[in-house]
């Protein structure tokens, strides 16, 4: 990300550092209190914070508004109730050119998950970007629906009825069944990715992806194709959004289309604005406020998507540059 | 020992109206019991499965409740059901049965109150054949519910199928498939398009002025729907383990409780959620819900005086029951519905021999 | 004859950057008033002041008996005021001719006596601005001003990139304007031109209206100075 | 003679009906400046977009150093050495001058897929954008986001992003509107060092300059080259007094 | 299939594409015209059909009913538009999109507030109803006619006026340059106060007139903006004469999709297998389309700009 001015970065970083322990000290809390719940709660934040993270890259930095993020997140999702249902149910996957009963094992199946993801992001990508605009959005939006309806009328894993995943699936050394034990594995996953994306903007790349952002045609003018950084920025954010819908089915044990519909890419797109567009920590300040908020209010009022609607209003209208942009002030960055 | 039951219903956005009044049925029978001992926290899923299984991890985990029940659809239902029976949770449905829970994957503490899903296709089906209709238009939404539904239905019809419709999830516009029908020279119509699926085609066919005889399970003509329906309606056969008129003692304290308290006719879901407390309290009376297995027998027994009258469970734990055919009315200026014939009677369902239980 | 425009110690700022520190300058009826100085000096924020498309800090604004302070941008451009914007602004889908009418006011200015002042403009009558030339769009946003038959010409840079040929005939068009009685508010770079119509000078530097006077007594040591001529 | 560094042939272009460049051809040769001026519309920004390779001609072909450059994008071009300044400035907003023109030394290394080491720290690439933003006179301006420049400081910064590309050879358009006399007597000070690099293609409005700087001059008229010659003949050939210099000559 | 029956079927993807058109009209005005991604333009078709349903109801007319649709949802686009969407111009898209995504949650749960979950219907006026016999034979429903009529009045109006009035040219140069537009002195604000009132009551008249034939509920108005959206994109944003074929070309590959994909399946699958699969590819045929326009045309097929 461009290097603000004088103090502006420390303002913003403390604001980042605030999240970050937030996070991580809810979670802590809350296992300390014995409220397993909210333990599963700040899971679901966190993981919908590396979705949003995984389309921050394309959408904070690059300027791609993806309305079709949902299909990575399903794919990673399905990637991993496939896999696991295979294993759970001993049926091969697929038996050429070796029989394959699926695994329960993560790191193989976030593996997989990354690279169907990659590929997913890879092929629509390379089709979407011929596209700009509001017609990027859209057509994005056109490929998830597609998968979406595909996942809906397939009715080998369920169709809309969904998978369950009846157990959660394992990591090396770890009791993923304990929720804490879970959720720091989120975290660890969260904050690597963060840091690998304020790498990749600080990087020659991000420089190019930013660029590509506000001026195209100068971009080629200096002899960089816009076309090939925003198609590999595109996988890579494929590739972490899947990642996270890995997660996520983990967390719910369960994957259905309603992972992939055109609502959840809205929501992610939502946790971004909301988070404040190209701020590193935009998703998880979004993410943690939209179900902090959602859930606090649940408990109100039956009617609480009304006030929910009220706020998220406010929030637009006078905190500008969303969450982080009020707190921290300065320039937004998208 | 008090028993804490989590319900997870839908009770905002589309379909609101199924959780709404499986909820009242059930606080309904609740409230006249007035035990002190049962306490019943309630939750919106929002018809999202993902919502529904948090909130199942939160009823479980956080407020530990001893049985969980409630839920309308069968996706949220297998996105919870397993989770929930694997943790020693009881579960006690509502409405939504699908096939799964019924076959390979039932589960000692897995009960449905209501039907298996197929049941009342299956009535369907039996009603067509009896009525001798030798050419029958089937039509379903494309979702694992809707194929369940025709190939339910078609288990039992003898006659042929002039043509098989499968319908989008969520389509408002059926001029298309009504002119197909219209062409198609059926004898009759059978479908199942739940929710605003259903009121929008009902309207849309009683414009067509297609004169065809119309079948359907009780989804689409439930209490809850009718007036939004109309005129249309009235006519419709549609097959149903329960009806307001059933005729015992039970029934007659429902309907008029029901009313009484939510000044409206009670639907078939309001009969469901009451029947399921019923059972719930019924078991509470014999066992208590620390001891697992007797609880469990309690259960079992169904010795409740159900607003169906004859009820008992089968060996998955699936009601063997009467499945009737209804047809739509119009009563003192309101539309509701009516029994006409038995379509099946002691019904369990195709999946038992699956389920080793 | 009192003044049509009057600015009064007008101070503006961009978010915490001060752009502008108590300019002051007035433009009387009939007569030419040229706006002066080096790059990034504030010719163009007093010009944003002006038309309201900037809240100015503090000062004071009249234009033709009204106080512009409080008004929205609309409704001070119809008490008179006609602006040709820095870098064009053409309306980029537009056509020509709707660029033309898009804020025609009634007046002695219409699409024919535009087209008239640049002939260019009528042959391209029906083209969509983003596709003219530099020269092409120079002349429509000048056509488009005229159209909204103002008290007061404002032209910020309006023969930047233009040929010489044309360059000069927008100067005589401009000599000519003024000839008719039109008010004027003129930013250039070009002191020799700009002598050429202007009754009155002001030299804006850092901000802050530095000289006051008429073109002739701008040269030399002055214009050195100011300007870097 | 050497060959020239740029030759163009024939380049045809039509929009519709009209035709913004027609069989054009002329060259750049090493060391001079080349200016190319006509009345508005003419089509020479036409003919800087074919060359740099926006958009694609009709007809004809563009040759830098012999090579045929048929089939290579905007991007290639650039790569090869093109460096070009729009007409209307095109620079990223959100960037400091800093970042706008560390951006371009990038593009010129070639390297811009590289993921790890901050691109604000190296070394040789903050070298070279400080030595050109100096050139350009916005010393002192490096941290200031482009949309906060002033109209003139925008135009300079175009030109230290073409001079951070290191060309081969410079497409320069109107780099002087609106710069103002100072800044447009600095620039072409700066572009007469420049032609010994670099040669330059220039079309330019402000004839002061053109018959300063250039060393040859084309006059093109309705998509058509009329005339080529030294600033005198230019400015002596009585057409080009006619369409485009009138009384100024 | 019979003649006639592909004949009605064709009839029936007509009118359901002037239906999503009259959708599509108000938002590609808003939209392409002003700028603004208005994702709670569904909420005012939901507005106009509960409007229509209530006074319907009240006053037992249909036609004051539909009257009331027209207005309430102008009224509340107008309401909307100075009390939030004119502080979002200025904003990029994704604070519109934020904003009215709150809208969307807003107007559904207030509606569901003040009429609760049950969904409200609405009996098609005795004047249009039951079906006409056109040449060759073909019964067709006098109210979708009626509706194909008005779909066709529509585009002829809105393509008169913005293609050829001075408010249309006005509002295309605030487009272009909302500050420049205001500073040559045109009140921008209130004109576009004025076409998001009218893109409001075009929805609102289709959401009344849609909410007629299938029914009035929350929620109604989310899946057919998602294809409005699709319509205006394959039209090309912003073009009146973009989003009519472009909704009249979803329609139709809608329609004859569900009608003709199962049987074409059907010629070489086992039936129950084909209309499945048939149904499931009818169901993406529009996003199909939509990927296939754009990717041969990227900017859609009337687009003036990419
Ligand atoms: N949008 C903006 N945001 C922040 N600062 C700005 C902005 N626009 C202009 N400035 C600053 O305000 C000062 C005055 O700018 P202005 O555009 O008024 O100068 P000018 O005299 O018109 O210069 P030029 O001759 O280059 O057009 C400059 O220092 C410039 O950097
Ligand atoms: N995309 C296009 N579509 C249609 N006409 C175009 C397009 N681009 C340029 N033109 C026309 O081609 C002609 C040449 O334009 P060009 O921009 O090359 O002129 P120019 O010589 O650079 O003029 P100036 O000195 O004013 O910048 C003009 O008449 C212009 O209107
Ligand atoms: C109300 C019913 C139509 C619900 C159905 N059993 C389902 O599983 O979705
Ligand atoms: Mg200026
Ligand atoms: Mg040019």
């Amino acid at each position: 990300m461009p290097e603000g001015r004088g103090g502006r970065m420390t303002r913003a970083q403390i604001v980042n550092a605030a999240l970050a322990l937030g996070l991580i000290g809810f979670g802590l809390g809350a296992w300390a209190m014995d409220e397993t719940f909210l333990v599963t709660l700040a899971t679901k934040v966190a993981i919908l914070a590396i979705a949003g993270a995984g389309l921050n890259l394309v959408l904070g930095f690059g300027g791609l508004v993806s309305f079709g993020h949902a299909a990575y997140f399903g794919l990673g999702g399905y990637a991993s109730g496939i896999l696991a249902h295979h294993a759970l149910n001993y049926t091969a996957m697929f038996e050429w050119p070796f029989v394959f009963e699926g695994t329960t094992s993560m790191p193989v199946i976030w593996l997989t998950a990354m690279a169907v993801g990659a590929l997913a992001a890879l092929v629509i990508g390379a089709l979407s970007l011929r596209t700009t605009g509001v017609y990027f959005i859209m057509i994005t939006l056109a490929f998830g629906q597609m998968i979406f309806y595909f996942a809906i009328s397939w009715p080998a894993y369920g169709g809309e009825d969904g998978l369950p995943i009846y157990v959660r699936n394992g990591f090396p050394g770890l009791n993923t069944l304990d929720p804490v034990q879970f959720f720091g594995l989120v975290c660890v996953v969260l904050f690597a990715m963060l840091g690998l994306i304020s790498m990749l903007a600080r990087s020659r790349f991000g420089l190019a992806l930013q660029a590509a952002r506000q001026n195209r045609q100068r971009l080629m003018a200096v002899g960089i194709r816009p076309g090939g950084v925003l198609l590999v920025a595109f996988v890579i954010s494929g590739a972490i959004t899947a990642l996270a819908g890995a997660l996520y089915a983990d967390l719910n044990r369960f994957v259905s289309p309603s992972m992939l519909s055109w609502h959840l890419s809205g929501e992610l797109l939502v946790f971004l604005i909301l988070g404040g567009t190209g701020r590193l920590f935009a998703p998880l300040a979004g993410a943690g406020l939209y179900i902090a908020l959602e859930h606090l209010l649940g408990g109100v009022s039956d009617h609480w998507q009304f006030f929910f609607g009220l706020l998220l209003l406010g929030v637009v209208l006078f905190a500008r540059g969303g969450v982080i942009g009020f707190l921290a002030g300065g320039k937004r960055h998208g | 020992e008090p028993v804490k039951v989590g319900m997870i219903t839908t009770l905002s956005g589309g379909g609101a109206s199924l959780g709404i009044d499986t909820r009242d049925g059930f606080m309904l029978a609740v409230e006249k019991a007035g035990n002190p001992d049962l306490e019943v926290h309630i939750e919106d899923d929002q018809r999202k499965p993902e919502v529904a299984v948090q909130l199942s991890d939160e009823m479980i985990q956080s407020e530990d409740v001893d049985v969980l029940t409630g839920i309308v659809w069968s996706n949220l239902a297998m996105a919870v059901v397993p989770g929930a029976v694997r943790q020693g949770k009881f579960y006690l449905s509502t409405n939504a049965a699908p096939s799964q829970l019924a076959g390979k994957g039932c589960h000692e503490n897995y009960f449905s109150v209501s039907y298996q899903n197929d049941n009342l296709h299956e009535a369907a089906g039996q009603y067509a054949t009896d009525e001798g209709f030798g050419r029958m238009f089937i039509m379903a939404p494309n979702y694992p519910a809707g194929q369940d539904s025709l190939s339910g239905f078609k288990r039992f019809y003898e006659g042929e199928v002039a043509n098989e419709v499968y319908t989008q999830l969520g389509q408002t516009d059926y001029a298309a498939e009504i002119a197909q029908i219209r062409d198609s020279g059926a004898d009759a119509l059978f479908f199942f398009l739940p929710g605003g699926m259903g009121i929008s085609f009902m309207k849309q066919w009683a414009e067509a002025g297609i004169d065809m005889p119309v079948v359907g399970p009780a989804f689409s003509f439930s209490q809850d729907i009718l007036p939004a329906i109309g005129e249309a309606a009235v006519g419709v056969k549609n097959t149903a383990q329960w009806s307001k008129d059933i005729d015992n003692e039970a029934n007659a304290a429902f309907v008029a409780a029901f009313e009484e308290k939510y000044d409206r006719l009670p639907s078939l879901y309001a009969a469901q959620g009451y029947d399921t407390a019923r059972l719930l309290l019924s078991a509470m009376e014999k066992a208590d819900v620390s001891d697992a297995d007797a609880f469990r027998e309690a259960l079992r027994a169904a010795e409740f005086d159900s607003v169906r009258g004859d009820f008992a469970f089968g060996p998955n734990q699936h009601p063997v029951q009467d499945i009737y055919v209804r047809e739509v009315i119009s009563e003192e200026g309101q539309l509701t519905n009516k029994i006409v014939a038995t379509a099946m009677e002691d019904r369990g369902d195709a999946y038992a021999e699956e389920c080793s239980m | 004859m009192s003044a049509l425009l009057e600015v009064e110690d007008l101070n503006a700022a961009y978010g915490a950057s001060q752009a502008l520190f108590g300019v002051s300058l007035a433009v009387k009826e009939g007569q030419a008033l040229a706006l002066m100085g080096r790059n990034g000096m504030g010719k163009t924020t007093t010009i944003a002041c002006i038309t309201r498309m900037m809240a100015a800090r503090s000062g004071r604004i009249s234009f033709a008996g009204h106080d512009l302070g409080r008004l929205p941008s609309h409704k001070a451009a119809r008490l008179g005021l006609g602006l040709v914007p820095e870098g064009r602004r053409a309306f980029a889908g537009l056509t020509v001719r709707e660029n033309l009418i898009a804020a025609a006011r009634r007046g002695a200015w219409s699409f024919e006596k535009v087209c008239d002042l640049f002939p260019r403009l009528a042959e391209r009558a029906g083209q969509r601005a983003e596709t003219l030339s530099g020269g092409e769009q120079q002349m429509l946003v000048i056509g488009r001003a005229l159209m909204t038959n103002p008290k007061l010409l404002i032209l910020d840079e309006a023969t930047e990139g233009l040929a010489p040929v044309v360059r000069a005939e927008i100067w005589a068009a401009i000599r000519a304007l003024k000839s008719q009685g039109q008010s004027i508010l003129v930013v250039d770079k070009s002191l020799r031109e700009l002598s050429s119509v202007a009754d009155d000078c002001v030299v804006l530097e850092r901000g802050r209206d530095v000289w006051h006077g008429p073109p002739a007594a701008l040269s030399g040591d002055l214009a050195q100075r100011y300007l870097g001529v | 003679m050497a060959d020239p560094i740029l030759d163009i042939r024939g380049l045809s272009r039509s929009f519709g009906a009209l035709k913004a460049t027609d069989d054009v051809s002329l060259d750049l040769r090493a060391g001079e400046i080349h200016a190319l001026i006509g009345p508005n519309g003419a089509g020479k920004s036409t003919l800087i977009k074919q060359i740099s390779g926006e958009i694609a001609p009709d007809a004809g072909e563009v040759r830098l150093r012999g090579r045929s450059l048929a089939g290579v994008d905007a991007a290639g071009r650039a790569r090869l050495g093109m460096a070009r300044s729009f007409q209307v400035s095109s620079v990223a907003p959100e960037f400091t001058v800093l970042q706008n023109v560390v951006l371009s030394a990038q593009g010129a290394s070639g390297a811009s897929f590289r993921f790890f080491r901050p691109v604000m720290r190296d070394a040789g690439l903050l070298g070279t954008a400080h030595d050109c933003i100096a050139q350009a006179g916005l010393s002192g301006r490096e941290a200031v986001p482009a949309a906060e420049l002033a109209h003139g400081e925008r135009r300079k910064l175009e030109i230290a992003m073409a001079l951070a590309l290191r060309p081969a050879l410079f497409l320069l358009d109107e780099p002087m509107a609106g710069m103002g006399t100072e800044g447009a007597t600095a620039l072409g000070d700066l572009l007469d060092g420049l032609r010994h690099r670099a040669p330059i293609l220039l079309v330019e409005h402000d004839m002061d300059a053109v018959f300063r700087l250039s060393d040859r001059v084309s006059v093109l008229v309705y998509g058509r080259v009329v005339a080529t010659g030294t600033p005198d003949e230019i400015r002596a050939d009585p057409e080009v007094q006619r369409v485009y210099l009138g009384e100024e000559a | 299939m019979s003649t006639i029956l592909l004949i009605e079927q064709l009839l029936n993807g007509l009118q359901s594409g002037l239906m999503l058109f009259l959708m599509a009209a108000g938002l590609t005005l808003v939209f392409g015209v002003m700028g603004l991604i208005n994702l709670a333009h569904g909420s005012l078709y939901m507005v106009g059909a509960f409007a229509c349903a209530g006074v319907a109801a009240a006053t037992g007319s249909f036609w004051l009913g539909l009257a009331a649709s027209i207005a309430a949802a102008a009224a509340a686009g107008a309401i909307v538009e100075v009390a939030v969407i004119r502080r979002l111009y200025a904003r990029d898209h994704l604070d519109q999109v934020l904003a009215t995504f709150a809208l969307i949650l807003i107007f559904s749960e207030g509606t569901r507030w003040l009429y609760g979950s049950f969904p409200l219907y609405l009996n098609v006026p005795p004047s249009l109803s039951g079906s006409v016999t056109l040449p060759g034979g073909i019964q067709y429903s006098l109210f979708r006619l009626a509706i194909i009529g008005a779909g066709l009045a529509v585009a002829v109006g809105l393509f008169l006026l913005i293609g050829k009035t001075r408010i249309g040219v006005q509002v295309r140069a605030g487009e272009a340059d909302r500050e420049m537009i205001a500073a040559l002195g045109v009140d921008i604000r209130r004109l576009y106060t004025l076409v998001f009132a009218l893109g409001a009551a075009l929805a609102g008249m289709a959401g009344a007139l849609v909410g007629t034939i299938q029914s009035v509920q929350v929620g109604m108005g989310e899946p057919v903006l998602i294809l409005a959206f699709v319509v205006i994109v394959i039209g090309g944003i912003g073009s009146i004469k973009g989003a009519l074929v472009g909704a009249l070309l979803v329609g139709l590959t809608d329609t004859m999709g569900r009608v003709l994909l199962p049987s074409i399946f059907g010629l070489f699958m086992e039936t129950s297998a084909a209309t499945s699969v048939g149904a499931a590819l009818a169901s993406m045929a529009i996003y199909i389309l939509m990927a296939l326009v754009l990717i041969v045309k990227p900017g859609g097929l009337f687009g003036a700009r990419a």
